[in-house]
């Protein structure tokens, strides 16, 4: 079971990641972007976690909401509405809720990731986030479906994502700035799915005892 | 990183603050972040209004007033405003004739602006887009993110915003918005990075004796990285993928404007209008307007683009129209 | 050397080209090297030129047209023009009423204005000459140069420009020049060296954390070296001196001039231009008049210089005259 | 006996030493002026030695007034007008002659000197060119009167030179650029100094043999 509590360990423990790999996902927006993601992501997270403690009651779905649109109102950039409509889109399946069975998350990961789909328009391959996302919510999926506990397959998720970010290295991106590159964009990370790792790797630690 | 600011974080808001005390005759600085026309809204007029990660001054917030912007949002440095502030300038500039959004072709910009435009449109403002992509250093396609939005944005800005002070309806400028887009085109280089305040160091490394041609004015990677060569060949670098892809053809009148990014000298942006002009006249181009110096800038930056507009008469006409606004100004 | 630029001996002559393309209705250049208003001489209106080393643009060159220079001289990079220039600008503008040399404070151009002084007047000419030496980085004295001619220069040549233009005698002329450089100071600093073409390599060498504060517009070394600070105590740094000098006192009104010295994006300029507001508004010094972007430039320098003229209503009436060349236009 | 023929191998030399030290007399002048002094040179050189193959008569007079206009028309800067009249002051007292004696000679440099002093008001000690030209002057006459034979003697103007070029060094300069840095000019050798060092020097190559 994931309580309202856990989220909040989630989203602090993802914004604690993003501040520390600040200049390395700069760094990797340097190389095919144009070198301020980690900043980008870092202004978003401050702010959200800022508004946490504003929050009343403990309803998952408006805390998360809450998240997207910090995000959306405070990032920017591509990550911005990309993030937002993450948090926003997983969000709306939780509204009202205190806690979350692996499966409602799982569901809640997918509809997240519709939001990212719908406004980013982007497909598999086309070197994003989403490459780190997929895998991560078919890991996901999978352990709900197999009654994995929570923590256990929140590491399945992160493993999952690595991989997913790890082969962004050798695609050509076909969406965002670093499609400008064309060609020159194979050989590098992309930061949006070394963030998006970050963010899957975050709950596993969070909650690795879950 | 050698910069004239405070703390990096501190470096839009301040400069806003500067921009805002030295042309109260022009303009107004709002929360959240967002530069208004000093007597916007006007009852009646098309609101036009762009916006874009801060580091590009004057662009956009130095073209807000008569004859031009309504508005600017201005976001962080190098990155895409927050839709907040293009609903709050939508709102700031509708004097009841809709907004045109002229947007730069960049993921982030696009998202940003069209969320914001939807919810300009729940609160009952008609809210037009259109987005600028000018760089042929970028190939163009279906299947990516298409070509980036560069200078072309200036003469879209001057020429769309003379039409809306002159009266024409959303549709209109609009219309005439994306005219400007099917006609121009641009590509820059650089000699030297630029270094985004928060990240503290040169976007890319580059050699003593290298250059990059085809760059973003992000500072993102371009066409090619290459051996420094002389001002001459640099602008036929440039020069030649312009006129070939509109393409440009012998008789074409032209706006021909060097831009500077801004770490280059005027000095050397006259020699690259000088060699522009020969190769231009070599082809039978006729340079009919100029425009040189930096518009479009990319923080400290050295490098520069060239941008042509074919005009026509409409065109030279809206670009002659008065303006008055803290980066271009004539005619008042 | 990171240049736009073909051979290094030939920088001046083609961005003089590239700028009479440009710049075809406002000014011409003509053989020796000057650069004259395109309808100069005007029969009665006295002439007004000034000259210097290039390098510096838009000043002089940028300044040639309506309401401000009738003719500029541009030297060699750096390097004062000679007589011969000087000599041939004073006969083109000359409308019969005289010509009014504006000479910055510099061995060489003051040398080489005299020599051409005395050359027109021994050809009839009525010549006066008013030398700006506005810099107070520099320590003034009788026994040695004095001080650098600088940022006031600018502010002098479009003030008695448009006296120029309204019809103003030799004489009236002559002592409002006089009376801009009595009331006007300056001050620079750099963050990095500039280079001359024909060097090839820095005119001084800067560390990474280091800036130079009183910096001369020829990469002159200045007051002191130090450790890199922020915009607003280097703006402090440049204004105190500045403010005590003449000194600017409470209630006066002044203009304020933030100028980039080629190499500074405009951005860090409006920060800069922010900071000095907050300084002058502290001591109860009010802008009333403002101009921030790069009009006297150091080539490809980081940096930036602060002017600043006490203003009386015949200052302020003469600077919003209209002007219209390259660098300054407004009012038409 | 200094020949027409003399005087223009003495142009000819010092033009060649400027070229040979453009770089190391702008690099002097980047210390504590603005890195043109060698360009500058250079040029007005480089055309003055254009000139002098068009100068039908052998009037040393004349030839050294076309150098000197030659520098003031094609240097600018500070040194062209210094180096011009200082050129233009020889010329004046030798104009119709063909020859020159060791004293006609020093009587002609000390009259280019006198053109320094008046366009350039500097007095001994302000550290400019006037620190080599003045004891190379002195050289001169004291060799003039002493009946020293022409090579010896610009050998001792040369060294003369020299020593008053070197001196330069600790001296704070109070015309010209270099005294915009007060105390700071101290320590640097004076640029304009160096190459009217250069002059003296190239006259006692060019003459050796005389
Ligand atoms: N259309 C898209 N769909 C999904 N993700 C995208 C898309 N465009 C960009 N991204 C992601 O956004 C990341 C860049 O974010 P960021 O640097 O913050 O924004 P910007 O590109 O505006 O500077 C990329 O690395 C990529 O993962
Ligand atoms: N008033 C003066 N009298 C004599 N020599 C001078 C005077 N002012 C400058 N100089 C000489 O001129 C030299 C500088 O020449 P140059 O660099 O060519 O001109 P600029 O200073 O105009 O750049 C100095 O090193 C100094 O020797
Ligand atoms: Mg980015
Ligand atoms: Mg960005
Ligand atoms: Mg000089
Ligand atoms: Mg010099």
């Amino acid at each position: 079971m994931i309580a309202y509590e856990d989220i909040l360990t989630w989203i602090r423990t993802f914004a604690e990641t993003v501040a520390a790999e600040r200049t390395y996902l700069t760094e990797l927006d340097s190389a095919i972007g144009d070198a301020d993601h980690g900043i980008n992501m870092d202004r978003g997270m401050h702010a959200v976690v800022g508004k946490l403690d504003g929050i009343a009651t403990p309803d998952i779905g408006s805390c998360l909401k809450t998240a997207g649109s910090t995000l959306v109102s405070t990032v920017g950039g591509a990550s911005g509405p990309l993030y937002g409509m993450f948090f926003m889109g997983m969000g709306g399946t939780a509204v009202g809720k205190e806690t979350l069975t692996l499966q409602e998350f799982a569901t809640a990961f997918a509809a997240g990731i519709g939001g990212v789909e719908r406004i980013g328009k982007a497909q598999p391959g086309d070197k994003t986030m989403l490459e780190a996302l997929l895998p991560a919510r078919d890991a996901l999926q999978a352990a709900a479906e197999q009654a994995v506990a929570v923590g256990p397959a929140l590491q399945l998720a992160a493993t999952a994502a690595e991989a997913g970010m790890l082969e962004t290295v050798p695609l050509v991106a076909r969406k965002g700035r670093a499609s400008y590159l064309g060609e020159r964009s194979a050989g590098h990370q992309d930061p949006g799915a070394t963030s998006s790792f970050y963010l899957v790797r975050s709950a596993a630690t969070a909650w690795s005892g879950l | 990183m050698k910069k004239l600011i405070n703390a990096p974080e501190d470096v839009v808001d301040e400069a806003l603050a500067g921009m805002a005390a030295a042309h109260a005759d022009l303009i107004r600085v709002e929360a959240p972040n967002i530069v208004v026309r000093r007597n916007a809204p006007r009852p009646g007029k098309v609101g036009i209004i762009s916006g874009g990660g801060s580091g590009h001054e004057p662009m956009h917030g130095g073209f807000v007033g008569m004859g031009m912007l309504d508005a600017a949002c201005p976001g962080a440095v190098f990155t895409s405003p927050v839709p907040d502030q293009m609903l709050a300038a939508t709102k700031a500039v509708d004097g009841g004739a809709g907004v045109l959004h002229i947007v730069k072709n960049y993921t982030g910009d696009i998202m940003n602006f069209e969320m914001a435009a939807e919810m300009a449109r729940a609160e009952g403002i008609d809210v037009s887009a259109i987005v600028i992509a000018d760089d042929v250093a970028v190939k163009d396609s279906l299947w990516t993110a298409g070509r980036r939005g560069v200078g072309g944005t200036v003469l879209a800005e001057k020429i769309v915003g003379a039409a809306a002070e002159a009266g024409a309806d959303l549709a209109t400028v609009t219309a005439l918005c994306q005219k400007v887009q099917d006609n121009v085109r641009s590509m820059g280089m650089a000699l030297t990075s630029c270094t985004v305040p928060q990240a503290g160091k040169p976007t890319f490394e580059i050699g003593d004796d290298e250059m990059e041609i085809g760059v973003g004015i992000h500072g993102e990677p371009g066409r090619t990285r290459m051996k420094l060569a002389s001002a001459d060949e640099i602008t036929d670098m440039l020069a030649t993928p312009i006129l070939d892809d509109l393409p440009f053809e012998r008789g074409d009148k032209v706006l021909a404007f060097v831009n500077g990014m801004g770490g280059t000298p005027l000095i050397e942006l006259y020699i690259v209008y000088n060699a522009l002009k020969k190769i231009l006249d070599g082809r039978g181009v006729v340079i009919a307007r100029n425009l040189v110096g930096d518009y479009i800038t990319s923080l400290d930056m050295a490098g520069f683009s060239i941008t042509l507009l074919r005009l026509d008469d409409e065109f030279t006409r809206l670009w002659d129209a008065p303006v008055h606004t803290p980066g271009l100004r004539w005619g008042v």
